[in-house]
């Protein structure tokens, strides 16, 4: 008779939004779309409260496979507000972009409870699942729309997403291999000192699981379906995808590279390069963009880059350096593509010339829009100054200062695209709108929602830095 | 035992080929339409019914690969495996009435 | 019988998962890329496999089963898509996908 | 297995791998001519009794018919694939067989009565004959012609759904066994006595699936004259028709064998038999011959009584029914086995009689489930997404 | 009360927009007062101390502000030239309620830089201060304004980035617990990497400074910016290049400054010149006092590198009043233009119809080219005086940028306000109402200060002196 660990408590974030999908995918047929929308929401709150009950208490289920650490509960909560913007955006814009199924909602529930998996995972088959739940549910949302851009777009991220989880795979595989767990805690200590009688295979299988998570977090140069996905499917999921997935992923690279691997040789220098890349394409691609929603979806790119800044550090600087910086850019995205989604009239989104003078035509929307702006181009007092500069301090502690250096060039490059279309939208101009007229208080939510955010994490950071700076919750990232 | 299987297979095939006569013909290597010469070609798109059982064939057949090893072990783990069991069934069961009622099982 | 050594399986696998990986890179149709990813993850798998019994622990085994789940998840959701494609234009060529680009 | 005589046991196997393949070929020759005759007896004709007395030498005639035909490539065929096709169908048809034990360990002339043994005999025999799939589907797709490629998709998707409640209904005779291996089956079988006392609704299921995965009347769709002709046999001719058929035919025997060995004791015989004659039950080959040429009969019987299904009453019967029953009946088990495994085995047998009955009787409220297909609402909806 | 001298313009620059369109000019006048009155109350205290919480514990950053000495000199001349600024733009800019909150909320930016205590603290306001600047210009701003300010914000982010890094290089080398200017002060960064910071450091400072080569941004930003000198006085009060270098840099990299002083000082002097030079060339009086504070800004660069006492006090003097004179002239440049509709340097004959301007712009000039008896004056002499300590010929080089400075403002104010107005041209009429106050309060301060500079150095000297000791002397 023998009794796995199975501690409900742990798992009470993750199966609330577990039954919030079940209950979209079958509510579907009953009740009309923006009912499902509403009780989807009431799980995701549901689930964020669970996750607040949980703070402090690193339980754990599965025997360590899943924890409930404050690292997985602040995730968490990231993702949570990052769909919970999606939802409400999505509660305007889903008719006008036809998505409005059902199935929307449910398959995005599906993803978020993957997301939150990775977020939650002790060992490398749990963070699989949730990165599979997670991809699958993706693709189709991708493609849900039907149209040709969004199943195109749809189409390119099933394939180099499927390639980048067979890499993935082989990684683990080849890890497991090497050191005969699965585990993050077993892996560390099996390699702390390097007492694994085969270092080649766990390097190999290292920078293949590195490989695989660069086609996730879109690293260059496993980055090329980012700007296809995030500019050709409708905006709600571009939003979505650039912002939830992104974390998600993220939380799995922490969790691997800052917990598990730790002390693997190799990883960490490839990775450099590869920011140096991202950094460096991102930026300079996102300069020569016409369109403001590709402009997004490039800076969605050249962020991965800052961001991934944050995982060279070490954890007890990088963890919550990397934690407040993803706060922060799921908020300052998710608001940016609201307000895209609130203006755009068709989901090829809208060229930056048209934003011309838009502060006249809609005073709130633009200066949201600069806020946001500014905050992605790292002008203090927004909050994205802080997510940088913790991201430069934690990468320049590491001693990547040639590496920093990069970057601060990468936003200077930065601040001219973000700037363009913020300042285009003072200029005075006297055209009439080409912005869709209409009622959507949800979408001003959401965008509230994030601007009130950033500009209060901006002012006061420790108001989100001070929950995570504790580095003891870092050291333990593999788990006990 | 495949290969011997396969063997069989090979050498009646061969056989035939020799003793076989071969008087091929036009009409003789006609598709068969009711007599009718054949019009287009033989492998248009079928209805996408059939990739939707499939797939479906494809996950709930994974969902049956998944209940063998349980299965065999089943008495040794206890009510525990029920439960396990159960939820599994259950979220199973979630997909099964979804495709229901979206009507993949009709076919009309 | 002597057991066969686990390197061989492992170069097996390797040599699975990197005709998989040139298939990805040369193949051009959707279809077939597909197939090298799944060329991939079974490599994957039998790489697992051949770890848990040198181990002689089965993590690596349910690993596979969970590994054979996704590979199958992916196969029903990527057909999906990839007919749905396929019936609102004739091909599935990848090189053809390019309406984003810009 | 001492390592010196490994090729001593190789070639053994390969022998017995022989034996086993020619005497399935025979049994499906007069196969054919028994189902024949009893066809016809059962429809008061003679069946064919000209070729030999009774007709005995009718199968060679047709072997060496079919062997001595021309074998027609058709222009628009897929030359390889077509080919490759009837050899896959009768490869698999023919290797699944050997895994089932026709007598307990080295009871053929101190051989095992097998030609491999694998823990997981269950799965991979269902595996390997699973495989025949796609025989079928590549004949169909490789004549490249309208109606073999129909009846192709139609046999592989109704065999593929069909899959699952055989998959499904064998899980609680596991579950009972605690073993998915041959050996294990039939010596708990002999022990506890035979599972179909225990799992009547699992074999009704199973009856009735492996029915339909060697499309057999009333599943025989694929070869449904009157809507597709032949079906995925259309354009074949010859030897590769003959293949084909082979392989449907050995499928059949296989499936009897199957059923024989899971649910009725398999290779051993009535334990009250050694009584009179000590061991005869242990004897090989008997038992299983016997119950194998009994479920033939049944197979043939039933191609006799029943009337074909229509194809969507065919995908809706085994979707609708047959999954949720094998569902049902697994989780019965599982639940039993659980929590009154200490009142032994006999009230779950009742249990799944009454289950069986509980069918039966509400036949009439079931057949619904298949006859009448539901509305589907969402059709208008899901083309314009708006709510 | 050190608080609400620094946030009251940005409270109100909030505020303004919930107060009818009718009072917005009154509100954000009576806000620069009060914010004006804040800062010489201030000074009749003797300076607000140091007032010091964690803001970011986890990081060591802290909010510490200190408003004394240079920092509240430099503080309650941006605080006047703000309330002449805003009371031009209320009686000038159509619907000027934007325009007056971004002036309140680039005021608030400036006053912090001042009193920052904490390099990131500095750092914030530094960046504060760009996004109303910015959006002056988008705003406000000319037909070629896109391609001026992206250019003028990469410059000071290209500089302010490297800063950043510096900055967290210093405290991470130094080891400091804070990233307070006291902390880091205790915890010194030496040797070479002291100068790779400093070199960060002074990438963001030679910007804002700006020093020759990175000042390219400097004059498209004042001739893109609206004809009302607004805007350009708020850019000219911006300039707090100098102000950084000798707060933090002095301080924080003495050896590295020592270690370059020749070099910088060079290009200090060279930037003078040069910009006096294509001052010369100029016909456009923004471009031209774009250039002329160009040069005043390299003098006082000079000032701040020779890291001589007496020059330093200069430099820190001629910083504080040329943000009067030259503020005050670009209104006057304003004002022309409103009347003469164009800011050539060629329209004859202003003096024949509008004597007071004219006479009041020629002042400015004066004070401007440093005319013994007016504020620039002091500083420049000294300047000079201390430069001559150091090296002779840089020094020279600098005094020949004076008589520069002196060649092309006559020039130029000769062509546009002495000979004959061309027949046809409109009528130009004379100062009205508040533009006697708006010309003549700078006029008076300089003035003033130019007769009398003791209170202004008595604010400077002791800070300089201080830090000099600090130095060890210096030289």
């Amino acid at each position: 008779m023998v009794f796995p660990d199975v501690s409900l408590a742990p798992l009470l974030p993750i199966l609330i939004t577990l039954l919030g999908a079940i209950a979209a995918t079958l509510l579907g047929f009953y009740l009309p779309r923006r009912a499902v929308t509403l009780v989807s929401m009431v799980a995701l709150v549901l689930s964020g409260i669970s996750m607040a009950s949980l703070w402090n208490r690193g339980l754990s289920a599965f025997s360590g496979s899943l924890q409930a650490d404050n690292v997985a509960l602040s995730l968490g909560l990231i993702i949570l507000i990052g769909s919970l913007m999606t939802l409400l955006v999505s509660f305007d814009s889903a008719v006008r972009a036809h998505l409005s199924f059902p199935e929307f909602d449910a398959l995005l529930l599906y993803a978020v409870t993957g997301t939150l998996i990775i977020a939650f995972s002790g060992d490398l088959v749990t963070m699989l699942i949730g990165l599979e739940v997670m991809s699958l549910s993706g693709y189709v949302i991708a493609t849900l729309q039907g149209s040709r851009r969004s199943e195109e777009a749809g189409m390119k991220y099933f394939l180099l997403g499927a390639v980048g989880s067979a890499i993935l795979i082989y990684g683990i595989a080849l890890v497991y291999g090497a050191t005969g767990t699965l585990s993050y805690v077993g892996i560390r200590d099996a390699t702390s000192g390097l007492q694994v009688q085969n270092v080649g295979l766990l390097v190999v299988g290292a920078l293949m699981l590195l490989c695989g998570f660069g086609f996730k977090v879109a690293l260059a140069p496993f980055h090329q379906w980012t700007p296809d996905l995030y500019g050709g499917a409708p905006t709600t999921v571009g939003l979505f995808l650039s912002t939830v997935v992104k974390v998600a992923a993220f939380a799995g690279m922490l969790r691997v590279f800052g917990g598990a691997m730790q002390n693997v040789p190799a990883w960490a220098s490839v990775l450099q390069v590869l920011i140096a890349a991202t950094l460096v394409i991102g930026n300079l691609a996102a300069l020569f963009q016409t369109n403001f929603k590709r402009l997004m979806a490039y800076s969605a790119v050249a962020h991965t880059g800052f961001l991934a800044l944050a995982l060279l550090g070490n954890p007890a600087t990088g963890g919550p350096a990397l934690t407040y910086y993803l706060l922060v850019y799921t908020l300052m995205t998710a608001a940016a593509f609201a307000v895209l989604g609130a203006l755009q009239r068709s989901e090829e989104g809208f060229s930056i010339d048209d934003m011309r003078g838009l502060f006249y035509r809609h005073p709130a929307y633009a200066v949201a829009l600069a806020v946001c702006l500014g905050s992605l181009a790292g002008l203090p007092p927004f909050a994205g100054f802080m997510g940088k500069y913790l991201a430069f301090q934690a990468a320049f502690q590491a001693g990547y200062v040639g590496l920093t250096v990069i970057a601060a060039m990468g936003s200077v490059a930065a601040l001219i695209y973000y700037l363009r279309p913020a300042m285009l939208m003072f200029m005075p101009d006297r055209t009439p709108a080409r912005e869709f007229p209409g009622e959507r208080t949800p979408t001003t939510a959401a965008i509230a929602l994030g601007v009130v955010g950033v500009t209060v994490l901006g002012v006061l950071p420790n108001v989100a830095y001070g929950l995570v700076a504790n580095p003891a919750i870092w050291t333990i990232l593999a788990g006990r | 035992m495949l290969l011997i299987a396969g063997g069989i297979g090979v050498l009646a095939v061969v056989v035939s080929l020799l003793l076989g006569p071969k008087k091929p013909s036009a009409s003789k290597l006609m598709p068969y339409e009711s007599g009718n010469d054949p019009e287009g070609t033989g492998r248009e798109r079928f209805p996408v019914h059939f990739y939707l059982v499939a797939m479906l064939f494809i996950v709930f057949d994974i969902e049956t690969a998944f209940f063998y090893p349980l299965a065999v072990a089943y008495q040794n783990v206890g009510a525990f495996a029920f439960w396990e069991m159960v939820t599994f069934v259950v979220l199973v069961l979630v997909g099964y009435f979804y495709i229901l009622k979206k009507g993949v099982l009709e076919w009309n | 019988m002597e057991p066969v050594p686990t390197s061989y399986y492992i170069a097996l696998s390797g040599i699975l998962f990197a005709l998989g990986m040139i298939g990805v890179l040369t193949r051009r149709t959707a279809v077939l890329v597909f197939l090298s990813v799944e060329l991939m993850l079974n490599a994957a798998n039998l790489s697992l496999v051949a770890f848990a019994r040198a181990w002689g622990d089965l993590t690596g085994q349910t690993a596979v089963f969970i590994v054979m789940t996704l590979a199958a998840a992916e196969v029903a959701i990527g057909l999906a898509i990839i007919v749905a494609i396929f019936r609102k234009r004739e091909t599935t060529n990848v090189d053809d996908l390019a309406s984003l680009k810009g | 297995m001492p390592d010196t005589a490994w090729w001593l046991d190789l070639l053994w196997t390969v022998v017995k791998g022989v034996l086993v393949a020619f005497a399935l070929l025979t049994t499906f020759a007069y196969m054919t001519l028994v189902e024949r005759r009893l066809l016809a007896r059962m429809q008061i004709r003679w069946g064919p009794n000209r070729v030999g007395p009774m007709g005995l030498l009718q199968p060679l005639a047709d072997a060496i018919k079919s062997i001595f035909k021309e074998d027609l490539r058709i222009t628009k065929a897929d030359q390889l694939v077509y080919t490759l096709a009837p050899l896959v169908a009768i490869t698999c048809a023919l290797s699944a067989f050997g895994g089932i034990p026709a007598g307990p360990a080295g009871s053929f002339f101190g051989l095992d009565p097998w030609v491999y043994n694998l823990d997981v005999g269950v799965i991979g025999l269902l595996a390997i004959t699973s495989m025949g799939v796609y025989g079928i589907f590549l004949g169909g797709w490789a004549s490249g012609s309208k109606y073999p490629l129909l009846g192709g998709l139609r046999s592989s998707a109704q065999m593929i759904s069909y899959e699952l409640g055989m998959g499904l209904s064998i899980l609680g005779l596991l579950m009972l066994v605690g073993s998915s291996s041959f050996q294990g089956i039939v010596l708990w079988q002999g022990l506890h006595g035979w599972a179909i006392l225990f799992q009547a609704l699992a074999f009704a299921t199973f009856l009735v699936s492996s029915f339909a995965e060697v499309n057999r009347t009333p599943f025989d769709l694929p070869e449904a004259e009157q809507e597709l002709v032949a079906g995925y046999l259309t354009e074949f001719s010859a030897i590769k028709w003959a293949l084909f058929q082979m392989a449907e035919y050995v499928n059949m025997i296989t499936a009897s064998a199957l059923m024989s060995t899971l649910f009725f004791g398999g290779y051993k015989g009535p334990g009250f038999l050694d009584g009179l004659i000590p061991g005869i039950s242990d004897w090989p080959f008997i038992w299983l011959i016997l119950k194998i040429a009994f479920f033939l009969f049944v197979f043939i019987w039933v191609r006799a009584t029943l009337p074909r299904l229509r194809y969507d009453q065919l995908m809706r019967f085994g979707w609708k029914l047959l999954f949720p029953v094998a569902l049902v009946n697994t989780l019965v088990t599982g639940f039993y086995l659980s929590y009154f495994r200490g009142a032994g085995l006999w009230p779950l047998g009742v249990l799944s009689v009454l289950g069986v009955v509980l069918l039966f009787v509400l036949s009439d409220r079931a057949r619904t489930l298949w006859n009448t297909p539901t509305h589907r609402p969402e059709a208008a909806r899901r083309s314009l997404g708006g709510d | 009360m050190i608080h609400f001298f620094i946030f009251l313009p940005v409270l109100a620059s909030l505020l303004i927009f919930l107060v009818p369109v009718r009072w917005r000019e009154e509100f954000a006048g009576a806000a620069a007062g009060l914010t004006l009155a804040g800062g010489l109350w201030s000074w009749s205290v003797g300076g607000l101390s140091a007032y010091r919480i964690d803001w970011i514990p986890a990081l060591g950053v802290t909010y510490s502000v200190q408003m004394d000495g240079v920092s509240l000199l430099l503080g309650i001349v941006t605080a006047f030239m703000t309330l002449i600024a805003v009371i031009y733009a209320g009686k000038r800019i159509p619907n000027p309620g934007t325009m007056l909150s971004l002036i309140l909320m680039m005021e608030t930016g400036l006053l912090g830089i001042y009193a920052a205590r904490d390099l990131v603290l500095f750092y914030v306001f530094f960046e504060d201060a760009l996004i109303p600047a910015l959006l002056m210009l988008a705003i406000y701003g000319k037909t070629h304004r896109m391609a001026a300010l992206i250019k003028f914000a990469a410059y000071t982010l290209f500089g302010s980035l490297l800063m950043l890094i510096s900055i967290i290089a210093l405290k991470y080398y130094g080891g400091s617990p804070t990233f307070a200017l006291s902390d880091l002060q205790a915890n010194p960064v030496t040797g070479p990497v002291q100068t790779w910071l400093f070199l960060g450091f002074l990438a963001a400072m030679a910007v804002k400074l700006p020093l020759f080569p990175l000042h390219a941004w400097l004059p498209d930003f004042h001739a893109q910016n609206h004809d009302s000198g607004v805007a350009d006085v708020m850019g000219t009060l911006y300039k707090v290049g100098a102000y950084g270098l000798f707060r933090f840099s002095v301080v924080l990299f003495p050896d590295a400054m020592l270690e370059l002083r020749p070099i910088l000082m060079g290009l200090a002097a060279f930037t003078a010149l040069y910009a006096a030079w294509i001052a010369f060339s100029q016909s456009d009086w923004k471009r031209l006092l774009a250039y002329a504070g160009l040069s005043h800004m390299g003098l006082v660069g000079l000032g701040i590198f020779s890291l001589n006492e007496t020059a330093m006090i200069g430099g820190l003097f001629l910083l504080a009043f040329q943000n009067v004179y030259t503020g005050a002239l670009f209104l006057a440049a304003g004002m022309l233009q409103e009347r003469v509709g164009s800011l050539s340097t060629k329209v004859g004959g202003v003096m024949t119809q509008a004597g007071v301007l004219s006479g009041m712009t020629m002042t400015l000039w004066f004070a401007s080219i440093a005319v013994p008896g007016l504020a620039g004056f002091i500083g420049e002499f000294s300047i000079l005086l201390g430069a001559y300590q150091i090296s002779p010929w840089l020094a020279f080089l600098a005094g020949l940028s004076t008589i520069a400075a002196a060649a092309y403002a006559l020039t130029a104010y000769q062509t546009t306000y002495w000979q004959v107005r061309p027949a046809g041209a409109v009528l130009v009429h004379d100062l009205r109402d508040l533009d006697w106050l708006i010309l003549g309060a700078p006029l008076a301060v300089a003035i003033f200060f130019g007769v009398y500079s003791g209170p202004a150095l008595a604010l400077v000297q002791p800070v300089v002196r201080a830090w000099m000791s600090g130095l060890g002397g210096g030289l």
